[in-house]
């Protein structure tokens, strides 16, 4: 599964993508979320505040509860900002 | 019709390229957003950054969403990504349709939507350091009227 | 700023003279009018009557009240007279502003009292017989609104 | 006093503007537009119906009982249909 990251939760994370192979345990963004955490001080800096973070499933808005069994692609992202 | 592009774009040439030719489009209403330094010359600068290939997707929903609210014989969104000096056009929205009414609300709702929903971020260079813009209070509010 | 006038306008070129070289422009809103033949041919033209005189006089005391009521960077009504064939345009009206909400409200207010009391009349050329058009009495509604 | 007159009001008096001297006991444009209606045929048909008469006074928006007194220019037309 593909992980993006955008603006500043790119910078935060210090990664703009990568490919990772998901614990069969986990079920929603939340639970994408909480691994990540775990893997290193750079998610944890970029997610410590979810109240503004925004997310994609394959390319369509979802939010924390969003599944993610067959997804290819999730992005995170902070509230936009263009227009 | 939807682009998403680094280069300018000019109002008057799109408006004549979505009504040539017919003569059943009575109103056409265009918003155009540019980018602002209020505090003379505090933003340098500012960089678009996007979200390839949803960006696309989701303008495109938007569009197809506008059309279903309201009889539109036409419409565009253009958005430009990369960097942008002060006073430059960041995005275009043109609505179409016989009755004026529809035209202003459909451009209107188009971007109300693209401000809450289509995945750009701004980042502007002030006094010297980079800043990602918050998203406004008022534009969450502003997509909701059309719920 | 308003002109009453024969020939076309741009509305780039519109837009860019009332924007250039500012930074505190965020939000351009254009509305543009077109001559409609919803029946396939059935109008071969148009001619645009007005009122020397009070016509430019009651398009500047529109703009001042919208102006008035909304913090406008900058403003442009342009009204065609004449006669016109269906897909031209006929009328122009341009509201800058900081923000998106004032840019798109002064538009729409400037063309609901624009369309019920400036004073044109058109009259168009119907399958071969002249023929003055009614008022609209959407038109009078909408103008309601902003009272 | 000018009187104007524009579009179909035009067209069924027949006349375009004209300089007329109103006599003194007219106080209004409702007076206005009797004295035209007493003076011939193609007035009584351009004021019929006076629903769908607009004036205006010396370049203002007036009503039947908008003061004539002291005015230089009287309008008369249709509803407007600009825009």
């Amino acid at each position: 599964m593909r992980l993006l990251y955008f603006a500043w939760v790119k910078q935060k994370a210090g990664i703009a993508e990568e490919d990772v192979a998901l614990p069969a345990t986990i079920r929603d963004v939340a639970g994408v979320i909480d691994w990540l955490k775990s893997r290193g001080e750079n998610y944890a800096l970029a997610f410590a505040d979810l109240a503004v973070i925004r997310c994609a499933v394959d390319q369509e808005h979802g939010d924390l509860a969003t599944p993610v069994a067959g997804a290819s692609e999730i992005a995170f992202f902070p509230p936009v900002t263009g227009g | 019709m939807i682009r998403v592009e680094t280069q300018d774009f000019d109002i008057g040439a799109e408006v004549k390229a979505l009504t040539a030719g017919r003569t059943d489009i009575g109103a056409v209403v265009t918003f155009s957003g540019l980018v602002r330094d209020m505090n003379d010359g505090a933003v340098a600068s500012m960089e678009l950054e996007h979200y390839p290939g949803m960006t696309e997707k989701e303008l495109a929903r938007i569009e197809a969403e506008a059309h279903r609210r309201w009889p539109l014989q036409a419409s565009l969104i253009v958005h430009r990504v990369g960097k942008l000096l002060p006073g430059d056009n960041i995005v275009l929205v043109i609505a179409a349709s016989a009755h004026r009414e529809a035209a202003f609300e459909a451009a209107s709702f188009l971007m109300d939507y693209l401000k809450t929903r289509a995945p750009f971020w701004k980042k502007e260079d002030r006094n010297g350091a980079a800043q990602w813009v918050d998203a406004r209070e008022s534009d969450g509010k502003a997509m909701k009227k059309w719920e």
